[in-house]
């Protein structure tokens, strides 16, 4: 039995299975589940007395941690949308923090981010021509695309920080902090409603709030990359196209759509977005390259799109949990874990009832 | 049909072998671009290997990869991808080691109970993710990549020297306390150092492997689940209890992966106790193709690689480069594997083809009877 | 068959090794003060340096199998940087009774030639406490530490002590970033950026980050608030990657790890090597409090304070907690 | 082939017309050999240059995104002639028009049934602007009112000037509707027949070299001890309510084949009681979707039942494991062999121990017994007439009848009690459909119960003994095989009409096409 193939084969059928019973989310409904999570947070706040739960510091706290799990997510939906499992997310992260952080110190943040992008797509070529053109089993072919990009930053980190003044073999220099925007009157404003701790009003304005306040440039560029995904996956003739590689290959094929571009496409687009994932914990979160930053995160991002159900919108909530209880866990204190707690109780209550 | 296998196990060797000096040859380039002697690193390597502590240590650590790896492989063989062999590893040894230091049994009794805690937490462990995969249809890879970090805080709390751990004086590393010598497992004493004797039982586990899949009905109906899920269950396989016990088998194989490591040398779980085992076996079972004689090899070449490189930067060549050889084997073996795979795929159907279209199909009653 | 260090052979001159800890050299911390140690005795003593790297997530068998080599080889002394080298260290010293063995931080194993190099952490951090007290005028500070070991712990322990008895009415926010195995606490700059802002939030002005690398996150977000940081284990105000955020370190634990190898190293040397628990702190100016800010040593009111507890610590009069 | 003509491409299994085919398509190189469109000479490296000649094709097995919706389906490829919005969907209303096609541009794809399918592929064909149409057997699942409908949009589309190349196993249907016929055996063409002037029999002998079989049972071996008695069964729709209720009214488009209205949780079986005996072959007739698939799979065990019991043999099964019921003395031949009847990469030795693992000689006190396994399969492949150079091959790499004997013959190796067989002889040839049916034949005058389901009429009047239509879900008739015609039937499976299906006339014999 050739369980190389077989695993490979497998693994696919995991991918997006919404079909017939795709909930139609229209405005109204995605409004009111909105307002109903966070009517239950207000709550557990009320309740638990931990006014940090949606405090603007919180929600931008959280937001930070979560824009590389949601980037690196965004990347693994590009890959498995058309067909390609991409556990080689991580890999691609180190990559950006690498590449990022070394174009970064040099020649500007924003060089850095290009080039970011750029190394996370070089692990995504790498990627597609192991998995598209040589089939080899995805997973496989992910995990080697993780040791070898764990290995090559740390070999060349000898080579190029190593020798640079506030460097080392193990980190980069300090890169230029990339502009942060807080929106002078309104983000006041919310922050003064959130201090009153009023049920729900208080939540919505941290929340909101948590949106506007000291907002790094790439962070917005990173949130607009998910109505952008779903309008590019969704809305036009090349997202179809896309789709229709990973939905069903042989009948694409058929309708002479060149099913190896698309693949190779949506991979080194997931390859770039993971890569950006990267710079953006290089240079937006820390400032600087360090060995083994990534943490896991590409993992976890394969994990919010999993838990997002494939979809844009899913995998954002998804990694928005994930930055959330993060940050929750971080910034400490015993009524916040207390919170955490009563929130999970009263989910897990609503899950069994249900 | 004898000379096909022939020839297909000539391919089968030609292929890794291919990849392996392809893989050289790759890091070769990639240590001249840097300016470095693209031999020496593989001399240094080489020679290291000819010392008799390095290989044990090479052997030593083939076992808890090989266990890792089984663990990893026999989730593979169904299509179940366990994330969480790490957690389960760390879980199960930290488990066992607690019992294991609490109890005072004569010797082959405590050895047995501790092993069969490590297997039973693993189990547990590795069961929560199978039974919300059965129940409520979460992927397992997102759970046991949750079960990973969790088993890292129950961990860190229960070795907390408040809850069930003990600081030992003077030290800042936090402990289970030590087994007792009776919980030891013997040795194999050689120049060079001491085999584990665990490590023995880890082969011997390898074995097991092969007849559970091949020889037993249970066997038959994991390979055929992974082969094809819907094959399977229409001749009469239980997907869901399927599932569960290959997460349960794996997690016990995975908890038993600590086992060479708490039995053999450190008698007790610590912060130092080696993590990541479960990722590398990943990696192996991958390589080794889910086969119990492929894993062998693929535990002995990534064993070889970490070992004989640890020394590397003594010698003025930076580590990383195993680890790159690492990514660069394991992209060439799978490329080659593929490759020769599907060649022998269409040859098959070519001679498939050709054998029918000359009347060589195996004779039917029919056309026996002319 | 030939183990792997008979190939080494014994010179006359002296040489010096250590191997290092998670992270190696190169972690702008621990690691690298162990390497200034060396680096100096290169230069001073005419001795010949050796290191040696660790592997991810290894295990003690290996860094058993490090030890001999570096031993072998006619290393001498041989320093292991962190407790992690504990066991190892009491596995391999017996087999080379002329070699000293060094082992950082960690006194749990004893032997005629091990020299247990260890901090008192818990004495710097007090007075880190004791200033963060006098100069918070919120009166809440904070306390992360990076990974929850006994050894942060007495960081922590230390600098709660210092703030309380300064001043009962101040409070202290303690927090730490992950739990071991988990070492990232140690390493992600963001993780300490955002406990940081959670303390910051609730008040807090004075934040005292005791994470390695994590902890310019700590000092990035103190600075950004134009709050004051408290670094650890160097003197992070003279940190190059830290200059931007300068003006902001109040001031720095620091423990003279280079010290304690330099003279581990030293002692060799001069034949009279040291052995069993050496014990660094405040009286030996092996723990301390940075003076390099203006901005600190201008506060007069404050530097007296810390003063006087360093004398009453030294004196005895004052003993320091080492758990919180 | 000429402009405006059917031409027909018949042959036995793996002649080599679907690669002829795919050659024409682009989907495929030929080693040698030219392909001339419109007088000029063209080479095609993919299907786009197929389709940018004006060559389409419609597959053997559908070519469709389940997850995607027709229109998403029709545009894929195509997306710079009118877009993908609005502009597109009026012309595929447009298009569905103009040839009665009756397509919903927005349903999704998974929902629709066979017939509907077909047409979206028709429909991706024609949106195309095609002007040669290639169908590949698309006649294997249609009732004979869909064979008919299909024809009336051939002929329609002939007439509109479109070439189409016409493949199929049923040799009346090829003779009734085609201009041109091309035989071709072994990739090679072995002659050539006018429609006009050759039977069913001339054709089968120009294709096989061996006379048409009929699937006609002639001696009844009924017994009147029942070996399956179904009471009752009811089995509804498992929607995952992923929605809450009230968000219901707006999925107005995604309900195709239900009515609007129907609530969800609709009722896939509902009351189903049969009782089968021993030697009796139960045929059901029904067009599918309408619930034969879920029976059966209720009887393997794959499904568990709202309501109803099962008796097999006097043993009650209705909660049994699937394997007990194997192992009770069921066989089954799967509607969809390449899903659930063998491991395509797996060697047909290991084939043959699939579904039967726990039985000799499979597997001898609780361990496989490779050896016999292999024996054993040894002796089907010679008994059953498998073309294979031997056992260790994989069954992927076996011809799609091929495949289908060794299913049979594993299955009528463990002498089953009770035969559920789906479409024994779908895309099956001439030849191999005789063999299949006479396996069946034989092991029902030992004894053997049947239920068989098939969408060949012929095939289900001529086995069966008695005859029930499926529809929505229910019986609804029931008919003597003896005395019905398949038109008959098919007009009770669209459920035009119920009860026991009276013939008016005098009886037809079964050969009648
Ligand atoms: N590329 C190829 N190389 C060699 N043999 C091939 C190749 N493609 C198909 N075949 C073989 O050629 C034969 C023709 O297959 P094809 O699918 O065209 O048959 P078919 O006439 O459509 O049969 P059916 O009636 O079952 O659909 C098969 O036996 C198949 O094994
Ligand atoms: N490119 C190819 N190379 C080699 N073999 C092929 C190729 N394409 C198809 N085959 C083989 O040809 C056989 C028949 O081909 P095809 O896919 O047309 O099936 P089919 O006979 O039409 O199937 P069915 O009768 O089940 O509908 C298959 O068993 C397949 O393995
Ligand atoms: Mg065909
Ligand atoms: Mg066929």
């Amino acid at each position: 039995m050739s369980t190389s193939n077989a695993s490979a084969a497998s693994a696919a059928p995991k991918a997006p299975r919404n079909g017939g019973r795709r909930p139609k989310l229209t405005l109204p409904v995605i409004l009111l589940i909105i307002a109903g999570g966070l009517a239950l947070f207000s709550l557990v706040r009320v309740i638990s007395g931990a006014n940090d739960l949606t405090s603007v510091g919180q929600v931008s706290g959280a937001l930070q941690l979560a824009v590389p799990i949601g980037l690196a997510g965004l990347g693994g939906l590009w890959a498995e949308r058309a067909g390609v499992i991409n556990i080689g997310l991580e890999g691609m992260m180190i990559l950006g923090t690498w590449f990022g952080a070394w174009a970064g110190f040099q020649w500007g943040p924003w060089v850095g981010v290009l080039m970011g992008i750029a190394g996370g797509a070089l692990g995504g070529l790498l990627h597609a021509v192991i998995t598209i053109t040589f089939n080899v089993n995805h997973i496989v072919s992910g995990v080697a695309v993780n040791i070898l990009a764990l290995g090559a930053t740390r070999y060349l980190s000898n080579f190029t920080f190593a020798e640079e003044p506030g460097g080392s073999s193990k980190q980069s220099p300090r890169i230029d902090a990339i502009d942060r925007i807080t929106i002078p009157g309104l983000s006041d404003w919310l922050a003064d409603l959130q201090d009153k701790h009023w049920f729900f009003v208080s939540d919505l304005a941290g929340v909101l709030g948590g949106l506007v306040t000291n907002l790094s440039l790439l962070t917005v560029v990173a949130l607009l990359l998910i109505p952008v995904t779903y309008w590019a996956l969704w809305h036009t003739g090349f997202g179809l196209r896309l789709r229709s590689c990973g939905e069903n290959p042989v009948a694409a094929e058929s309708l002479g759509v060149n099913v190896y571009k698309y693949k190779y496409i949506a991979v080194i687009i997931s390859g770039g977005l993971a890569g950006l994932g990267g710079a953006f914990l290089a240079i937006v979160s820390t400032g600087i390259y360090q060995e083994g930053q990534t943490g896991g995160r590409g993992y976890i991002g394969l994990a919010a799109m999993i838990f997002g159900n494939w979809m844009p919108g899913g995998m954002a909530l998804g990694a928005g949990l994930f930055g959330f209880t993060d940050s929750l866990k971080l910034r400490g204190g015993a009524e916040n874990v207390h919170a955490m707690l009563l929130l999970i109780a009263i989910l897990l209550v609503v899950a069994a009832a249900w | 049909m004898r000379k096909f296998d022939k020839d297909r196990l000539l391919l089968g060797l030609a292929g890794p072998v291919l990849a392996l000096a392809v893989a050289f040859v790759l890091t070769s380039v990639v240590l001249l671009a840097s300016d470095r002697d693209p031999i020496e690193p593989f001399r240094l390597m080489f020679d290291a290997a000819s010392f008799s502590d390095v290989q044990v240590l090479i052997i030593n650590q083939t076992g808890t990869y090989y266990l890792a790896a089984l663990a990893v492989a026999v989730g593979f063989r169904m299509n179940l991808f366990n994330i969480g062999v790490d957690g389960q590893y760390r879980l199960a040894a930290m488990v066992a080691a607690l019992i294991g230091a609490a109890v005072e049994l004569p010797g082959p009794l405590h050895i047995a109970l501790i092993v069969i805690v490590a297997m039973l937490v693993g189990a547990f462990w590795a069961g929560i993710a199978g039974i919300l995969k059965t129940t409520r249809g979460v992927s397992e890879v997102v759970s046991t990549i949750m079960l990973n970090a969790i088993a890292t805080s129950l961990i860190a709390w229960l070795i907390l020297p408040s809850n069930f751990g003990e600081q030992p004086p003077g030290s800042n590393d936090l402990t289970t306390g030590d087994i007792p010598e009776s919980g030891w497992f013997p040795a194999l004493e050689v120049t060079g150092g001491e085999i584990y004797g665990f490590t023995f039982v880890a082969f011997a586990l390898g074995f097991v492997y092969w007849f559970v899949l091949n020889r037993t009905r249970f066997g038959f109906d994991l390979r055929a689940t992974g082969a094809s899920s819907t094959a399977a269950q229409a001749s009469g396989v239980d997907a869901k209890k399927m599932v569960l016990t290959a997460m349960l088998i794996s997690g016990a194989v995975a908890g038993l992966a600590g086992m060479p490591t708490l039995l053999g040398d450190t008698h007790t779980y610590s912060f130092n106790f080696p993590v990541g085992v479960g990722f590398t076996g990943i990696t192996i079972a991958l390589l080794g193709r889910n086969s119990p004689v492929g894993i062998f090899f693929a535990a002995l070449l990534v064993s070889f690689l970490d070992k004989t490189s640890a020394d590397l930067d003594q010698h003025g060549y930076e580590k990383e480069i195993a680890t790159i050889m690492q990514g660069l084997i394991v992209i060439a073996v799978v490329v080659s594997y593929e490759l020769v795979r599907q060649y022998g795929l269409r040859r098959q159907q070519r001679k498939v083809g050709e054998e029918l279209a000359a009347g060589h199909a195996l004779k039917t009653a029919k056309e026996a009877a002319k | 068959g030939k183990t792997s260090s008979d190939a080494a052979s014994d010179s006359g001159e002296i040489k010096a090794a250590i191997a290092y800890d998670i992270g190696g050299r190169g972690d702008q911390s621990f690691n690298d003060a162990a390497y200034a140690g060396l680096s100096k005795a290169e230069k001073e003593l005419d001795v010949k340096g050796t290191e040696a790297e660790p592997s991810d997530g290894e295990a003690d068998a290996d860094k058993v199998q490090r030890l001999t080599s570096l031993a072998r080889a006619g290393n001498n002394p041989v320093i292991g940087v962190g407790f992690a080298y504990a066991p190892a260290i009491e596995k391999v010293a017996p087999k080379f009774p002329d070699t000293t063995f060094g082992l950082i931080d960690d006194s749990s194993v004893q032997g005629d030639n091990i020299a247990n190099l260890v901090f008192n952490e818990e004495e710097g951090s007090y007075l880190a406490g004791v200033a963060a007290a006098k100069v918070s005028k919120s009166k809440t500070v904070g306390f992360i530490g990076g990974v929850e070991t006994p050894l942060i712990k007495k960081f922590q322990a230390g600098f709660e002590q210092g703030v309380k008895d300064t001043d009962s009415s101040v409070k202290v926010l303690s927090q730490y970033l992950t739990q071991p195995p988990n070492f990232d606490g140690f390493v992600k700059p963001d993780l300490g950026k955002a406990a940081a802002q959670g303390q910051l939030d609730k008040g807090a002005d004075v934040i005292y980050a005791a994470a390695g690398l994590a902890g310019s996150g700590a000092i990035e977000a103190a600075s950004k608030a134009d709050k004051w940081a408290i670094g650890v284990d160097s003197d992070q105000y003279n940190q190059k990657g830290l200059a931007a955020y300068k003006d902001n370190i109040l001031t720095s634990v620091t423990k003279d790890v280079s010290g304690a190898v330099f003279n581990l190293i030293k002692s060799v040397k001069d034949g009279d090597p040291q052995s069993s628990e050496i014990r660094y702190g405040l009286d030996k100016s092996g723990v301390g409090l940075a003076e390099s800010n203006p901005a600190y040593t201008k506060m007069t009111e404050v530097t007296e304070a810390v003063a006087a507890a360093k004398q009453n610590i030294i004196d005895g009069k004052i003993v320091v907690k080492t758990t919180p | 082939m000429h402009r405006g003509t059917v031409h027909a491409l018949v042959g036995e299994n793996g002649a080599g017309k679907s690669t002829l085919m795919k050659i024409l398509y682009g989907m495929q190189k030929p080693d040698e050999g030219t392909i001339t469109v419109d007088g000029a000479r063209v080479s095609f490296n993919s299907p786009g240059d197929a389709i940018d000649r004006g060559i389409g094709m419609v597959h053997q097995h559908f070519m469709l995104a389940d997850n995607l919706t027709v229109l998403e389906n029709v545009v894929l490829g195509s997306e710079k002639l009118h877009g993908i919005g609005s502009a597109a969907r009026r012309k595929i209303r447009q298009i569905s028009q103009q040839y009665g096609l009756g397509i919903r541009p927005d349903a999704l794809v998974e929902e629709l049934g066979v017939a509907d399918r077909q047409r979206v592929e028709i429909l991706k064909v024609l949106y195309r602007g095609a002007r040669i149409l290639i169908l590949d057997e698309p006649t294997a699942v249609l009732v004979p009112q869909e064979v008919d409908a299909l024809f009336a949009n051939l002929r329609e589309l002939k007439a509109e000037g479109l070439t189409v190349i016409f493949i199929s196993h049923k040799l009346g249907e090829v003779l009734s509707v085609a201009d041109e016929i091309t035989v071709i055996r072994r990739g090679t063409t072995v002659g050539t027949a006018d429609p006009a002037s050759t039977t069913p029999r001339q054709l089968a002998e120009l294709m096989v070299g061996a006379e048409l079989p009929t699937p006609e049972t002639r001696e009844s071996t009924v017994t009147d001890v029942p070996m399956l008695q179904v009471q009752g069964l009811s089995l509804a729709e498992s929607r995952q309510v992923t929605v809450p209720e009230t968000s219901e009214p707006q999925l107005p488009t995604s309900d195709t084949l239900e009515e609007p209205g129907v609530p969800v949780g609709r009722m896939l079986l509902d009351g189903i009681s049969i009782t089968i005996h021993k030697g009796e072959i139960l045929g059901i007739a029904g067009v599918e979707g309408n619930g034969q698939t879920e029976l059966i799979e209720t009887l393997m065990g794959m499904r568990n039942p709202d309501t109803g019991a099962i008796t097999l043999d006097g043993v009650d099964i209705t909660h049994a494991h699937t394997r007990k019921r194997r192992e009770d003395g069921i066989g089954y031949i799967p509607e969809d062999r390449h899903r659930h009847g063998l491991l395509l990469e797996s060697p047909l030795w290991e084939n043959r121990i699939l579904g039967h693992v726990t039985e000799p000689p499979n597997s001898r006190r609780g361990l496989l017994d490779p050896k016999a396994a292999r024996r054993d399969t040894l002796r089907i492949v010679r008994e059953y007439d498998v073309r294979t150079p031997g056992i260790d091959v994989t069954a992927a790499s076996l011809s799609g009848g091929n495949q289908q004997k060794l299913i049979v013959g594993r299955e009528m190796s463990h002498h089953p009690k009770l035969l559920i067989a789906a479409h024994p002889t779908r895309g099956v040839d001439v030849g191999a459909q005789a063999q299949i049916w006479d396996q069946i034949r034989e092991a029902r005058r030992e004894g053997l119960a049947v239920l068989l389901i098939s969408a060949d009429l012929d095939e289900l009047i001529g086995l069966s003994d008695t005859l029930r239509v499926m529809y929505r879900g229910r019986l609804v008739a029931d008919a003597d095989p003896a005395t019905i015609t398949p038109e008959e039937l098919g007009s009770a499976m669209t459920g035009a009409a119920t009860g026991h299906l009276e013939h008016p006339q005098h009886p037809e014999d079964g050969e009648a096409r």
